[in-house]
């Protein structure tokens, strides 16, 4: 493992009297997969939040590569390489699939104050696209809405969208969650493919998929960390077990 | 998509269809019968429609086709229709508009198109100076004269400190100036309110420590009765008289504001009680027709419609002779139910303009009483500014 | 493809059609159509591409309706439109003049939207709504130009070649316009800016994730509109040779939304079609009765309950977005 | 001084009629995320109602007892005929339904009542006016208003902070999906709020009826105003609303009585009263544009 890429030092979010995330300090170094886990309402949800931008913190600092970024806006880190996945899926439903990933394509390619010239045939934009409609199996379904989409396949284009951005971190938020058994696989694959050219933070309920995608584990409950590690090391934490396995009921 | 062009294509046949018997003189009204104001146009067009009634769908025994549009009050709405009425229907006789600001709009291109226009309530300056035009008549009042009157009798009262109230609008200005130009006393202040404004407090408390001996304000419609009736609730009228001209305390209008008018003094160039044939005879066949008292913008609608029949039997109902009809409506050869009635070279009246006052008749109805007459055979002061070139 | 071609085919030959069926006075409200159809186009690209909802676009077409008038009046005057810090003369040349108003409608929409657009959803309705009817007191005291009367222009403004005040040219003129707008506005929503606006209309928070600063852009879109309306304002006010405040009024704006509404907003065509209906609407239902807006309430409640996509969705069929 | 302390009361009486009108609409956009147009209609239907029941009776309270109860009925039909179906759709069709619905109202009125405005008194025992301070008489109807004003918003402050349906009201706010999953009949809660707007409308247009004209179209002037308010206050806010109410009755009231006094300190009297009137009449616009660009959301926005 290397220099830390996203460190977080004293992170605080309340939300009236519920600490979503409390005094939280972690370091995510370069290439690895880091893994958030915790029962519901551990504030998973609120740190990923908090790390691409979606919410301001309370208290505390996030630094990429040692860059202070804790005021930079939502849109600004995307530039940085900070790319994300929504729990609740996140997409454009009017638009067609192509021109969602289009929208992730363009967003890293210069400005859009380009008035004129059609956006889908825009070869700049047209050679990213065939490789981000390949990478999450949607060549199919290019030219359809994409509210038309399965559930499953709404998870898979809002994963594409996240990797259309080139980022250099990404964050995916329970991407498997209400995806078939065989789509979680082909996900699991997918991510995995992905270990070697990013770094990559998780949330995930799927315990089975966590264990063997992470390098590291941390457990969170109730805004704060109970212990970060290794799969191994966090499979036989007693406080884990105590914490989080015995909340949850197994599923 | 093809349902689109063939429904176009049916409006476009249908809408002339229904303009071709060109038998009867064709008059256009357009009038306001929408918004706040539309019991205005009402009264215009019904007292119109009493003298067509009289004449048996005739005026001066020639056959008329009277149509009304609604301009809601919207001056580019009023030129549309204008320009329909003009250039389809070939309208040569129009009338009816009620406010000022449609009026600026929509005159001088009727009258550069050859058609007369004969005004039944507006009355603005421009159309009484400098934009006079041969084509266009006045038979209701120059916007002036009815706040002239109202000056004329505050100073002969013996008011000497008046506080003077209008909306922030240039008809509010106008009516401002022609009160001043007959009153001679101090002004104790001069407040201009926002547009359809509904609450007075400020100004009335404002007014209050102004500690003037009279009011005079101009507030037509809707602002009229709010103020009227919290200017009550001040208390204040009990030690301001009011004064004003007489577009708040129309019978309508007075029904609204109730005993908060009693007493107001107005100007007016007609009232229901004037006593003359041609007025007993209207004010009950009016009351009969509609089972209400005529307002002076029904007296104007009707004396317009008489105007116009006096004009087509002069000519014998050939509205092409344009200057033959022209020179009839001048010689306004009707009996006006204001009594004597003539146009001024800038062919506005010249009429004798009353001080009335709001009272409440033995049925408890809320009405004007003429108090007496203040000025006789009154021009406007506008007509040196008219060069008007025959 | 064949209806567009049959449908400008048409247009193209309206003139010509009417002085055939004698029936010329309908080319001025053909005209007058068509800048309306303008004017909801442009709130189109913000409404239905951009999700914009704005109930005070009416300002913008005031607006470009005014400095015409304002310059034409001083033109005919002979007398400045400023003496101080420089002088301005009047103008009457639409090649100069009209650009003006769509500069001075954009400056304006830039204003009121940087303020507007920090804002969305209800609030931001209300906000342009209001702004709206801050510009229409500001019109209805502004002495100087006729305040609450409003402002004729003497004629219509000089224009090369063309004879403004021959209705057949203007309507040409109009025609011209609005179909340049509407290759424009084709051309835009396909672009990458108008990838970018209609991905804020879905889904603005992730479009921020992704990277794009969606305030600028919805701004440009916002500006864009203002100053195309501004044009249309400018040509409303030749062809009624008048301006008043009440142009600005949030009832006005009203009525552009209904529009857009009404003839499918997300479509290029469908205000234009919604123009149409609602203008021609008016005129015949105005003949038939004085209730005629005791109609047209009831009548919009429906379309807003069951036709989602105007008369232009019912018509073709076709979802929004395929433009 | 004395003359400051009439005008600041007469602002906190303009205030609390906007706060009436402006507490049904805030609860309406707030809680069920619907903008709502028609909002002026109601208010004109309780004034017209109770103008008419008055005119019959002679009793103002009769007219009240009648006019509240009927618009909120109004109010309700239209919710459960109309609105309804319009929660799930954009803002825009909100907007188009309701703007119809203005047309549709304000038409009737004029058919049923006839062109001419409507007139309605104070009611006796409320009429003349009472010496607060020495030499100042104050009108008591409009002393009534404020109180009446007050007691709404204290009434609404108790409903909200410790009725059941307050809470449930609340509740329905915050998280519609939550509140349905603890057993909140939200169709009916809507319809019930729905019901209180029109009624906080209904009851300011029969607050307003003695002191303004009755007269179709009477919603409309008002209904401007009061999106002010609501913008300033924060939408879905009724202590903002209340805030935002004062905020701009004061302000209008203020601006017209005191600018052109201002306005006359530096420019000749002719000039002052034309341009003290001009930016009076644009005031609490560029108040609502300086708040916005302080706090965007509203002083006191409902969810933070």
């Amino acid at each position: 493992m290397s220099d830390p890429l996203l460190k977080i030092v004293g992170l605080r979010k309340h939300f009236g009297a519920v600490r979503a995330c409390h005094n939280l300090s972690l370091e995510i170094c370069t290439g690895e997969t880091h893994a958030l886990i915790g029962p519901n309402g551990a504030g998973k949800t609120t740190l990923l939040n908090l790390l691409s931008g979606d919410l301001k913190p309370d208290a505390g600092q996030i630094f990429l590569d040692n860059r202070d970024i804790t005021r930079v806006p939502l849109y600004h880190r995307a530039h940085l390489g900070l790319a994300r996945s929504y729990q609740i899926t996140s997409i454009f439903p009017q638009l067609s699939v192509e021109e969602n990933l289009l929208l992730a394509i363009q967003a890293h390619s210069g400005h859009s104050f380009r008035f004129w010239k059609k956006a889908v045939s825009d070869p700049q934009l047209r050679r990213e696209l065939e490789p981000a409609l390949e990478r999450v199996g949607l060549e199919h379904r290019a030219r359809d809405r994409a509210a038309a989409l399965s559930h499953g396949e709404k998870k898979q284009l809002e994963v594409g969208m996240a990797l259309a951005c080139n980022p250099r971190v990404l964050f995916l938020d329970e991407p498997m969650a209400g995806m078939g058994p065989g789509g979680s696989v082909e996900l699991g694959k997918l991510i995995a493919g992905l270990k070697q050219q990013m770094t990559i933070v998780l949330v995930e309920h799927d315990v089975e998929a966590i264990f063997s995608l992470a390098d590291r584990i941390t457990v969170l409950v109730y805004g704060e960390i109970v212990v970060t590690g290794t799969a191994d090391e966090i499979r036989s934490s007693a406080a884990v077990r105590e914490a989080y396995l015995g909340e949850e009921e197994p599923c | 998509m093809k349902k689109i062009f063939l429904a176009l294509f049916c409006i476009v046949i249908i809408i002339p269809a229904t303009a071709w018997s060109l038998d009867p003189v064709k008059i256009g009204m357009v009038t306001t019968l929408s918004t706040k104001a539309g019991y205005l146009g009402e009264e215009v067009r019904d007292g119109f429609r009493l003298a067509l009634a009289q004449g048996g769908g005739k005026l001066g025994g020639i056959p008329v086709e009277l149509v009304v549009e609604d301009d809601g009050a919207d001056p580019g709405k009023a030129r549309q229709i204008a320009d329909r009425f003009i250039k389809r229907d070939k309208v040569k006789i129009m009338t009816g508009i009620i406010f000022s600001n449609v009026a600026i709009a929509v005159v001088p291109r009727v009258v550069s198109s050859d058609v007369i226009y004969i005004s039944p309530n507006a009355g603005p300056s421009l159309l009484a100076g400098k934009g006079c035009d041969p084509n266009y008549f006045n038979v209701a009042y120059q916007n002036d004269n009815l706040d002239e009157v109202v000056g004329q009798y505050v100073n002969e009262a013996g008011f000497t400190n008046v506080y003077l109230l209008a909306p922030n609008y240039p008809a509010g200005k106008d009516h401002i100036a022609g009160f001043k130009r007959y009153y001679q006393g101090q002004i104790a202040g001069e407040v201009y309110t926002k547009l359809d404004q509904s609450d007075y407090a400020a100004e009335i408390a404002t007014m209050r420590a102004g500690n003037p001996d009279a009011l005079f304000f101009f507030l037509p419609g809707g602002m009229g009765i709010n103020f009227l009736k919290q200017f009550d609730q001040s208390g204040l009228n009990r030690t301001i008289p009011v004064f004003g001209p007489a577009f708040s305390f129309d019978e309508r209008l007075l029904q609204a504001v109730g005993s908060a008018a009693l007493g107001v003094k107005n100007g007016s160039q007609w009232t229901h009680d004037l006593d003359n044939p041609a007025n007993r005879q209207f004010v009950a066949a009016f009351r009969e027709t509609y089972g209400r008292t005529p307002t002076l913008y029904a007296s104007q609608g009707y004396d317009a419609a008489r105007l116009i029949a006096s004009a087509l039997k002069s000519v014998n109902g050939d509205v092409a002779q344009l200057t033959a009809l022209r020179t009839a409506l001048r010689a306004a050869d009707f009996e006006s139910v204001r009594g004597n009635f003539t146009f001024s070279s800038n062919q506005h009246p010249i009429q004798n303009l009353y001080i009335r006052e709001v009272v409440q008749d033995e049925a408890g109805i809320f009405t004007n009483k003429t108090l007496k007459a203040v000025f006789t055979e009154h021009s406007n002061a506008y007509v040196g500014e008219c060069a008007m070139g025959e | 493809m064949l209806l567009l071609i049959s449908a400008t085919l048409l247009l193209l030959l309206l003139p010509t059609l009417l002085g055939w069926l004698g029936e010329e006075y309908l080319i001025s409200l053909a005209s007058r159509i068509l800048i309306y159809a303008l004017v909801a186009v442009s709130l189109d690209l913000m409404l239905g591409f951009g999700g914009m909802v704005s109930l005070g676009h009416a300002a913008f077409f005031g607006i470009g309706a005014y400095v015409v008038a304002i310059f034409t009046h001083h033109s005919f005057d002979g007398s400045p439109v400023l003496s101080w810090p420089f002088v301005l003369p009047g103008l009457d040349g639409a090649l100069v003049l009209w650009p003006l108003a769509i500069l001075v409608s954009a400056l304006l929409a830039a204003i009121i939207g940087a303020l507007s657009l920090r804002t969305s959803g209800m609030h931001f309705i209300m906000i342009t709504l209001a702004f709206a009817q801050m510009l229409f007191f500001f019109f209805v005291s502004l002495e100087a130009y006729g305040g609450d009367d409003g402002l004729s222009l003497f004629a219509r403004n000089r224009f090369p070649g063309l004879d403004l005040s021959d209705d057949t040219h203007f309507y040409y003129l109009c025609l011209a316009v609005l179909g340049i707008f509407l290759l424009i506005a084709y051309r835009l929503v396909s672009s990458r800016f108008g990838m970018v606006i209609r991905g804020s209309r879905d889904n603005e928070k992730r479009m921020q994730a992704l990277g794009f600063p969606t305030f600028r852009y919805k701004l440009a879109c916002f500006v864009i509109a203002g100053a195309a309306a501004g044009l249309a304002g400018a040509l409303i006010a030749n062809h009624t040779e008048y301006v008043s405040p009440g142009l600005m009024h949030w009832t006005h704006s009203g009525v552009i939304l209904v529009m857009v509404l009404l003839g499918g907003s997300g479509t290029l065509f469908g205000p234009v079609l919604g123009a149409a209906t609602f203008l021609i609407l008016e005129e015949v239902l105005a003949i038939y009765t004085e209730h005629w807006m005791l109609y047209l309430g009831p009548a919009l409640i429906l379309v807003a309950l069951f036709a989602r996509h105007g008369i232009y969705g019912i018509l073709t069929g076709r979802e929004r977005n395929n433009v | 001084m004395l003359l400051v302390f009439e005008q600041l009361l007469n602002g906190l009486q303009l205030g609390v009629t906007l706060f009436l009108l402006s507490a049904g609409l805030t609860l309406i956009f707030g809680i069920m995320q619907v903008i709502n147009l028609a909002h002026g209609s109601f208010y004109m239907i309780g004034a017209y109602v109770a103008a008419t029941v008055t005119a019959y009776t002679g009793s103002f309270l009769l007219g009240l007892a009648v006019a509240l109860p009927v618009t909120a009925l109004i109010g309700m039909l239209v919710e459960m005929s109309m609105l309804r179906r319009l929660y799930h759709k954009e803002h825009v069709d909100q907007v188009l339904a309701t703007f119809g619905l203005i047309m549709f109202f304000n038409e009737l009125t004029r058919i049923i009542w006839g062109r001419q405005p409507l007139f309605m008194d104070v009611p006796a025992w409320l009429s003349g006016s009472i010496e607060l301070i020495p030499g100042i008489p104050y009108p008591t109807y409009r002393l009534a208003v404020i109180g009446v004003g007050l007691l709404v918003a204290l009434f609404l402050y108790l409903m909200f902070a410790y009725t059941r349906i307050g809470m449930q009201i609340r509740a329905g706010a915050s998280n519609r999906e939550m509140a349905a999953a603890l057993g909140i009949n939200i169709k009916r809660l809507y319809t019930l709020v729905f019901g209180l707007g029109t009624l906080l409308a209904g009851l300011a247009g029969v607050m307003a009826g003695p002191i303004l004209a009755v007269e179709a179209g009477m919603g409309e002037s008002i209904l401007i105003l009061t999106f002010v308010v609501i913008v300033i206050g924060g939408i879905g806010s009724v202590r903002g609303a209340f805030v935002g109410a004062l905020l701009v009755g004061m302000v209008d009231t203020l601006g017209r009585a005191f600018l052109p006094l201002f306005f006359r300190l530096v420019f000749p009297a002719a000039t002052a009263d034309g341009a003290a009137a001009s930016i009076a009449s644009m005031l609490i616009y560029l108040l609502m544009a300086a708040i916005l660009i302080w706090r965007p959301r509203g002083l006191l926005p409902a969810h933070s």
